[in-house]
């Protein structure tokens, strides 16, 4: 797993490129570095998964405990560019409706 | 093929969750599984091990057994080896249920051994061709 | 992850090699060897099953063995089970030599066991970050 | 493994792209691939490796075994755009000598 983040001032997003596999041993790494992100500022989030290959439960939990966080200060998370079989675990799991969510085009 | 059966032996531990994952990919990719199903397969495995090393009484290894069978993959995950003492629940929070909802959604067959309280197996089938 | 222990057993055929390959690099992976030396280590696990299965007499199993130590990885490859009937003779050509050549040139340490002229195991340490 | 070929009238030559991992497994598919193609027009062979990501010893033997059978007519091959460690496996084996060989920039 690998992380690219960036601030926009001008809109207060928060843009991050998740990359690789997101697995039960570094998801505790990627919720320290989201609610690390989301106290330096309390900007909205948007996830750039076009490069995400994989995402358990634990993962999928991060970003449930990152919309806790956001959710404190009435920001909001978009999670864009899914691959196809990613957005699948999405859409069993029922996170579709709680995210704001796009998809690749297979 | 038939019949052939792989086995992977793992200490319970996150990191070693990818193992187990990748070699199951390449059983399950040798097997003509398509690539959606293979994605499954490989979920599947992770998630039954992290509901058996995320009990608060985990084993010591996890042991994965692949039964490749004429029509699909037959999948045991079993917990080995000492269980660290703790409490003798299965934390079943949110976290958990997620990762056993997964599971019974993408396999066609799956069953969880509970004894005392303490996850200790799980067995999954899926078959080959199927949804 | 220090002293932990890996193994997988798979049916001596090639389809397998590459279950143990991706294996092998997910642990390679997770000791911070980098690219080339993952590389190598998951060359040197299917050179070395290639050389057990394709001897005129082979073994049933091979059983994988990867010792996470503090400084690098020991690997063990073993065959198993009732060695088929055939010639007791390690047969050696240009591509076992070749096979042979890679696995040495790419670990640290190799060691053959040939035993009544057949190979039976081979043992393997890479060091991380050595070359 | 994955096997795109083509075959130039006028230079006669097989430009085949090499898709994947070369294995013990699928070796013995690949060293009749060629053989066959080799029978079809006994043209010169120009390997395209940019997305060959492995190949053992087996993966080699079918090279040298296709070098054997193009040599019978004075054919030559030709191996491209190898990545780097997969260019090492060539260099240790010393088969970069017998064949002619281009690498991938790093
Ligand atoms: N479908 C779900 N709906 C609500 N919460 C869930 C769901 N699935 C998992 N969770 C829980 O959300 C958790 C993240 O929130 P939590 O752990 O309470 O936040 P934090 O750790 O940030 O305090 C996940 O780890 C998981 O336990
Ligand atoms: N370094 C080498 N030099 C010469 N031959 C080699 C070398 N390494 C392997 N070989 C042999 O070349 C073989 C291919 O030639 P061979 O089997 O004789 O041809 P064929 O199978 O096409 O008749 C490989 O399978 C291998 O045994």
């Amino acid at each position: 797993m690998d992380i690219k983040e960036k601030y926009m001032e001008d809109t207060k997003t928060w843009h991050v490129l998740i990359i690789g596999e997101v697995d039960v041993y570094n998801a505790p790494e990627l919720k320290k570095k989201f609610h690390d992100l989301a106290e330096q500022h309390r900007g909205d989030f948007v996830l750039d998964c076009a490069d995400l290959t994989y995402i358990d439960s634990t993962g999928l939990g991060v970003l449930i405990s990152l919309l806790k966080k956001v959710k404190e200060y009435d920001g909001s998370i978009e999670i864009n560019n899914l691959k196809p079989f990613i957005h699948k675990i999405f859409v069993i799991t029922g996170l579709d409706k709680i995210f704001t969510i796009g998809v690749q085009e297979a | 093929m038939n019949n052939d059966i792989i086995s992977l032996k793992l200490p319970s531990k996150p990191e070693y969750v990818m193992v187990a994952r990748l070699a199951s990919a390449a059983v399950a990719n040798r097997m003509n599984f398509d690539i959606d199903q293979i994605e499954d397969i490989k979920m599947a495995v992770a998630e039954a091990i992290i509901l058996l090393i995320n009990q608060i009484s985990n084993p010591e290894q996890i042991l994965i057994k692949l039964f490749v069978e004429s029509k699909g993959i037959r999948i045991e995950i079993l917990g080995e080896g000492l269980w660290k003492d703790g409490d003798l629940s299965l934390e079943d929070n949110n976290q958990t249920k997620m990762g056993r909802y997964i599971l019974s959604y993408i396999m066609d067959k799956t069953e969880f051994n509970i004894d005392k309280g303490l996850l200790r197996a799980i067995y999954m089938y899926k078959e080959v061709g199927g949804q």
